[in-house]
């Protein structure tokens, strides 16, 4: 297993090894699909719209419904713009959606189609909409491209109104449809009305029931999103998810808003719950305040098993920000910290957090690799890998527990239904952590230290 | 015309429809059936095809595990070609020759946008480089995706160049996304490059009488080494296999096998046919898919090779195997006797599973491929008729000439002629079609909306297809099977894979999970439920 | 580990060994600390006291305060009445409950203590409780110890008014604080006025204040108990724990009841639903079925992970039948269902169950232990244990993995806090199954067979 | 008298005042100090204390590996006492004789109501014979519980028949809950039929020159493992282990070991001065847990034995071991020095600890025993002047003449006279009060009252205590570590053993999670959250 990974670790300027992000449009089109009766469009060769509703439907174990420009060689050359036509007639007609998302990819952007002016000089039927946004694949990652598309959905659609409609608009950030159910539960138990954009929760976890929904029941709806203009403010969750959308809403429609790490572990859902209180000025209740005592009563029972173990962590930045915060709360230690996204703040923020629990010796990569990663871990192991199911081959390969968190989960079941976010998802989190390391414990030490009561 | 068909596409704007009434046929009332296939598809339309590139580096050269294969492009194809198809394999060594598996990696130049602007070809020359100093493989690919093409990179000037500095095979692969309409495009790519480059250049002869490379065969859950196990038991040495755990090490060698047999015929055709032309190897479509298939499969290749004594092998094998079986197999015959099936898959899956569903009684009512040709449909003889479109004639299609070395001929033309009269077709396949019953159906790129209508019509009791569609006909409330990756179960090929498929089969249908889709209270009207509380006490 | 035990069954009829059961007391204690502001007390020697409290301790990770008549020579030869007399006056003057709930040991039900007239003859502070109930530690088990301390409760305190509440009382069974909050949200959303008894959740699973409290804010309050004559109706949940106090309700005060199983799985829980539906005769509100849709889309999914995987399911009789269902729902075959405690309607129950299913060659044991559900297993093997945590000895001798669940499980934490009741339950019933299953895959395949998709 | 003793006997009632008060003293207050030990906890007041059967088959006979212990009684006992306790053990070979290990099973005579009414003679000699089918043991142990002592069964018939039958070792301990007032009972019990039964029945004689037995160890953690690895490499041999670990074969041979070594008191005690009756062995009060009781023990056994060789084996010992441990044993005081801490555990281990808390500069300022007799408090010379009363006369006491075959006398008595005056004392424990300081508090049978009471007013840093008061401690706010099990961690005996536990103390006292117990929105009022919304922007 990576029996070619070296413990040389070599300063790669070219060659990306095992990466820990994807592209742009895949993060556009989850985007899309928490908006009701939205359809996705992919803008380009349709391969990328294969292989994009691949992985999402992989990781939610959901139908992910998109549609493609499916540019041949013709339209590579001479620009999409029939395509999308073409595309736009074919999906009204057939699959009805109220609106279309498109988004482009690596082939349209490098052609330079400009969607705005496309989509300017098509007829779009009475009451419905389309929207787009651009997301070059060369760029960023599946993070830029989510946000970009929820920032295409501002820009497109919402409106200044006369009055303010009493809601906060909140931006979930890169999460899975349990986490937005987990927000949503804590805005009610705080009584305040919000709209949330992106919901893709009723979406991309939608029931059973024997019928086959192109548009299910969840998702924002596009006059939520045009009223999101007459907000009072908004909330964006996590930094790099979600903060870019919050200012454009802002630039263009004045909106303040309030920018918060993703409510992962103790301190960041304390500022999630204290930011609501001070939106609502309300007493907290005391169900919060139960659960959250209830995570810190946990916190300090497994302490002896969590204090001072090693974690690798690796995926998308926000959430790998909050695992971090979360693991750091629990006394571990968080070796590698590790993100496929560029940008350098990440590195700053980790560092921070390094700082501020007084660890030394954990390293922060952003644009990092999990080849770097395995090669750190063979040059100093850890206790714990905690990421998604690409982790697998270096938890094969070194004999380390795999907690399974963030994207993708294409390996597992279950996990886009139930939250990492707040007190509930921390509790969740500690859960994991917990069982892996003692599972570990009880495989792998000597049978006269077999404990049961631990 | 079929009453099914026209209610499927009923829906469908006037062009629309001019365009799919052509890829959906009922079988037995063209006569003979003609399926468009190997066109654009419609804009908009929710296809489940892939492109050129997943065709090239997806389907043929990912499984040829000790080849880097650097993906020239940004992140996203490269990341999502990621183990996350089953060609499994494994390290080891053969003739006293090592090959590594880097199947486990991927390998990118994760092109940001100075490359795109100022070209790429640096970066690319860069990531061999580091290639080479960390992996040091024998062989590396380069696979464009879409932009690099647009951009004019020259992958071939570079792998030249490797080839040169390292003394490595390099090989670029020109696959962009965009290039035909379909996966198809890439095979052929694929194909082009690997007789171009690859088989001819080895030196290691079989070891035993009877060798044979096995063509269109994925490895998929195992289904080749099943295969090659087969055949070892039948006394035949497996020279190399395209491309299911195989090895450059190993391709290089193609040329000295007697036979090529060919599994997959989309995908690797022109190879065979290349080979035939190059090498005088003869090909035959085989399908060691189904019971029946894989008896006949064997006992064409023993009539192929003609020897007594191997034919007599050969009997005793499938004696064996179906010994083993028998038990289990007549049980889950009577299990999924009766019950009708669909299928969706790429280029010849869909044909093979129609015969392993027959082992178990199971009718096909539609059957389709996502990026065949007509010829995949209704046999090779066809093909003169196909006219080349404006899609198709981007993808370069090459002539090779008899190889002054290694050219033979394996069986006389009166050897074929006996062949012949014993229904063994060489060179030749006869496609789809002829295996399907009247009124079956056939959609060529089914799409989503399609998919939709025929469940309501034909509501078979079994869908195969991909992980796009699957959760669509699932929530429909229909048992869906993956045909490209069996559900991660497998191994299919063989006698035994036959019984492992038939009891995922019957796994599916019995899950209790099937009964609960309907929630109780919905057809127990509130109404009924208004009983005084005292009743139960 | 485990090498004495061998394959041949022998029919054991005196040795127990690696029992699957423990005495009555300790299930009073717990059904006494699911009282607001209750203290249990034990009558008996103080040996018993320190096992119960910490044996509810290690399993729930929280104090179990409860005091004892620290029976010696002396109250075993001439009674322990004065033992309880001073122990009342102690408790009530030091600790300051409403209510002593005391129950019997093996000691003091062996002497003849007469417990009723001990209490009558006691002088109790005004407005203060002492409720008691036999636990004859020689009788069946902890569960039947639970339930004879809940229908204590009733024989003491519940009183016939004037008028109906408009409430119906539910026994939860024996089962953890997480699932008593889960039946409370759903009797929550469903709108039924209820009065559970015990409500062990805000008591076991109390949130961590800095400050200990001795009676934390949960349990069924005195006036709720006294006011459960008033009800309309009595919701039994789990046959064997529930049931017997549903009956004393009845008899006693006349208040019809309806037995259920517990609501693990999905059937079970339908006709948890069904019934509480029967009740308010409202419509089943959406979220409702939006879990069960989730659940059972989440069931089919799995499938091709849990068919046909045997299972050996061991623990109490109520959890051990809800548990098998859904198994059996999961398409999995409960070869093993051995409960310690005793009651032939526990084999009859699990039969019934094969034989709905239509499974072949599954067990039931009542009366069982773990020694003889190894030796079936020596014989036969199963893919998965889910029990507590004293079937870690045969997972790590037999290599099959161990899902934690039921009582007592002392070697892992956070486990009470979560339901596995209800659909919610039934997803993460499904969720620690599955990657239990999947994770034993994933490090017993060969290399070449790890699958990065499934 | 202390301001702080009478803060926390305050709300008492005069009767329990008037009890409790002689149970807890303030060191030098008393002089000499008097604590008031071994009597009945009150009805009612939450004691930790637990019973006989807990001392008896819990603590001394659990550790036994290789004896099926039979618990006759209902099930519960057999249940509570199953794997509860980290008495670690592993089935071994010794001097060419085996010994299993059963620590993983429980076995119980699960007495139903038939039994208690009919008496359960009849089923513990069924169980004996399943235990002899099944898993065919050397001993066997038979423990009563609660009613069997009530209702008659004579278990010792049933053992005497055990043995003729079998020709097995089968001994019966009735130990039942009720007797005596704490588990103290249980250990007088376990150890009188020890003496009777099993030391001096073996016949392996000491292969080294230097012999002990490690009395009132029970391996908790791995503890006694740890003791004897380095007693090892000293050079001393250890015959057998009371109990931690060891076996009935090797208990068998304790009386050809030269000198018992005590680490627990309070459990074993009886053996030690019934051996140096019977057999002429001195016993030595040692403690292996604290790094300056390591080397005060180790070298006071050099001393007993004399032998410079062994003396300079020990130095060096010590010596590697120190500088094994240097380094972390500095960062540890420096991080520990200061802290507060409140023991009460068993009967010996409040003592031990503190010496260790002593190694890292922590401060007692609460100890207490759960089960201790006022000699472990104040040194046995106080032994003559307690009165035994009704519970304690209930408990045999049995007296030994010295052996004819196996009375040995190591040391002279000249030869005792020089230890004495190197300050090692024979044959005798001085108690815990002399190694604490004045001021610091001593409470015999902490009830729970007392610990919440105590936790208010000396706010120690860290409460060492059980599981019952752990999250009660926990839940105040206050890092409490189990003395008992070590929170699953250990060893903590020997040098290694003190960074582990050194380690432990920091992980407790360091962990973040401490610092989140109150909701940040207590100390924030919501008066300051009534900002205006704005200011956000």
């Amino acid at each position: 297993m990576l029996n070619y990974t070296n413990k040389k670790v070599y300063e790669r300027t070219a060659l990306r090894i095992n990466p820990v992000k994807t592209c742009q449009p895949v993060g556009a089109m989850y985007a899309a699909l928490g908006v009701h009766r939205c359809l996705p469009h992919s803008h380009g060769s349709q391969g990328c719209c294969a292989f994009h509703r691949m992985f999402l439907t992989r990781h939610f174990k959901e139908p992910a419904m998109a549609s493609s420009s499916s540019f041949t060689e013709g339209a590579s050359v001479f620009g999409g713009g029939s395509n999308l036509k073409t595309a736009a007639k074919n999906i009204f007609d057939l699959y009805d959606p109220d609106i279309i998302a498109v988004h482009t990819t690596c082939l349209s952007e490098t052609i330079g189609d400009d969607l705005n002016a496309l989509i300017t000089e098509m007829k779009i039927p009475e009451g419905k909409y389309i929207v787009h946004c651009n997301t070059p694949s060369y760029k960023g990652s599946h993070i830029d491209g989510y946000t970009n598309m929820v920032s295409g959905f501002i820009n497109n659609l919402a409106e200044k109104g006369d009055e303010t409609n009493g809601k906060i608009c909140v931006f979930p950030g890169f999460v899975n449809p349990g986490d937005v159910r987990e927000y949503k539960r804590l805005l009610n138990i705080m009584k305040i009305p919000f709209t949330m954009l992106p919901d893709t929760s009723g979406v991309m976890d939608s029931p059973m029931t024997g019928k086959f929904e192109m548009y299910p029941k969840g998702g924002t709806t596009i006059k939520e999103i045009k009223d999101i203009g007459n907000c009072t403010m908004s909330l964006a969750l996590g930094l790099k998810a979600s903060e870019p959308s919050a200012q454009v809403l802002e630039k263009k429609l004045k909106i303040p808003y309030k920018s918060l790490d993703l409510p992962m572990g103790v301190e960041a859902t304390d500022k999630f719950i204290m930011t609501l209180q001070e939106i609502t000025k309300e007493e907290i209740p005391y169900s919060i305040e139960e659960e959250r005592g209830q995570l810190v009563d946990i916190m300090i029972d497994i302490h002896p098993y969590t204090y001072g173990k090693k974690a690798a962590i690796f995926g998308d930045p926000d959430t790998v920000l909050g695992i971090t915060a979360f693991v750091l709360e629990l006394g571990m230690i968080p070796k590698y910290v590790v993100t496929g996204t560029p940008g350098t703040d990440f590195v700053e923020r980790a560092n921070l957090l390094f700082k501020k629990f007084g660890v030394d010796g954990c390293i922060a990569k952003e644009s990092g690799d999990l080849f770097l990663m395995h090669q750190w871990i063979k040059n100093e192991p850890v206790d714990l890998l905690i990421g998604g199911s690409y982790g697998k081959h270096i938890a094969r390969a070194e004999d380390i527990p795999l907690v399974r968190m963030g994207f993708p989960i294409i390996d597992r079941y279950i996990h886009s239904y139930v939250p990492l976010v707040g007190y509930k998802g921390a509790m969740r989190m500690a859960e994991f952590i917990t069982n892996a390391l003692m599972d570990y414990q009880d495989s792998h030490c000597k049978e006269e230290d077999l404990e049961v009561v631990m | 015309m079929s009453v099914i068909r026209e209610e499927v596409l009923d829906k469908y704007s006037a062009k629309v429809y001019k365009n799919r009434k052509e890829h959906v046929i009922t079988v037995g009332e063209g006569n003979p059936d003609v399926v468009s296939a190997n066109t654009r598809a419609i804009p908009g339309i929710i296809t489940q095809r892939g492109c050129c590139f997943a065709g090239c580096k997806g389907v043929v050269l990912g499984p040829i595990k000790d080849a880097v294969i650097i993906v020239h492009g940004p992140i996203g194809c490269a990341f999502y070609t990621w183990g996350t198809r089953r060609h499994k394999a494994i390290a080891d060594e053969r003739k006293g020759e090592k090959a590594d598996s880097y199947l486990e990696y991927c390998f990118s130049t994760d092109m940001q946008e100075a490359d795109i602007v100022f070209g790429g070809e640096k970066k690319l020359k860069k990531a061999i480089i580091e290639a080479m100093d960390i992996i040091k493989p024998k062989a590396i690919f380069i696979c464009s995706t879409c932009p690099v093409g647009l951009i004019g990179d020259d992958i071939h000037a570079v792998a030249k160049w490797a080839e040169e500095e390292y003394g490595i095979k390099c090989i670029g692969f020109s696959c962009e996304g965009y290039k035909g309409v379909s996966q198809s495009a890439g095979h052929h790519i694929a194909n082009n490059q690997l007789i171009r480059h690859i088989i001819g250049t080895g030196d290691k002869e079989p070891v035993s009488k009877y060798s044979v490379n096995i063509l269109g065969e994925y490895n998929i859950g195992g289904d080749g080494w099943e295969v090659e196990k087969l055949l070892k038991r039948c006394g035949i040495e497996v020279i190399s296999i395209f491309t299911g755990g195989s090895s450059y090490r190993d391709i290089k060698n193609a040329h000295l096998a007697d036979l090529n047999l060919v599994q997959c015929h989309r995908s690797i055709n022109y190879v065979a046919d290349m080979m035939y032309d190059k090498y005088g190897t003869d090909w035959l479509k085989i399908n060691f898919i189904g019971i029946e298939s894989c008896k006949e499969s064997l006992r064409a290749i023993g009539e192929y090779f003609g020897d007594i004594e191997l034919k007599a092998r050969i009997e005793e094998v499938i004696a064996d195997e179906i010994g083993n079986i028998f038990e289990e197999l007549t049980y889950l015959k009577s299990k999924l006797k009766g019950k009708t099936a669909a299928l969706y898959v790429g280029g010849s899956r869909s044909h093979h599973y129609q015969l392993l569903l027959k082992d178990f009684g199971i009718r096909t009512v539609l059957a389709g491929y996502e990026f065949a040709h007509r010829d995949d449909y209704e046999g090779r003889t066809v093909i003169p008729e196909i006219k080349p479109d404006a899609d198709t004639k981007n993808i370069e299609s090459i002539t090779v000439e008899p190889d002054p070395k290694f050219y033979k001929v394996f069986l006389s033309e009166e050897q074929k002629n006996i062949l012949k009269e014993k229904g063994i077709l060489l060179n030749d396949y006869p496609g789809m079609i002829q295996d399907m019953d009247e009124g079956a159906i056939i959609c060529d790129d089914l799409n989503h909306f399609e998919t939709e209508e025929f469940l309501k019509v034909l509501k078979p009791d079994i869908f195969f297809s991909g992980i796009k569609d699957k959760f669509v006909i699932q929530k429909s409330g229909f048992l869906s099977r993956q045909l490209h990756s069996y559900d991660y179960s497998g191994p299919y090929a063989g006698f035994t894979g036959s019984v492992i498929f038939g009891n995922d089969l019957l796994m599916g249908l019995s899950t209790p999970a099937w009964s609960y889709i309907h929630a109780p209270w919905k057809s127990n009207p509130c109404l009924e439920a208004r009983l005084e509380v005292e009743e139960y006490a």
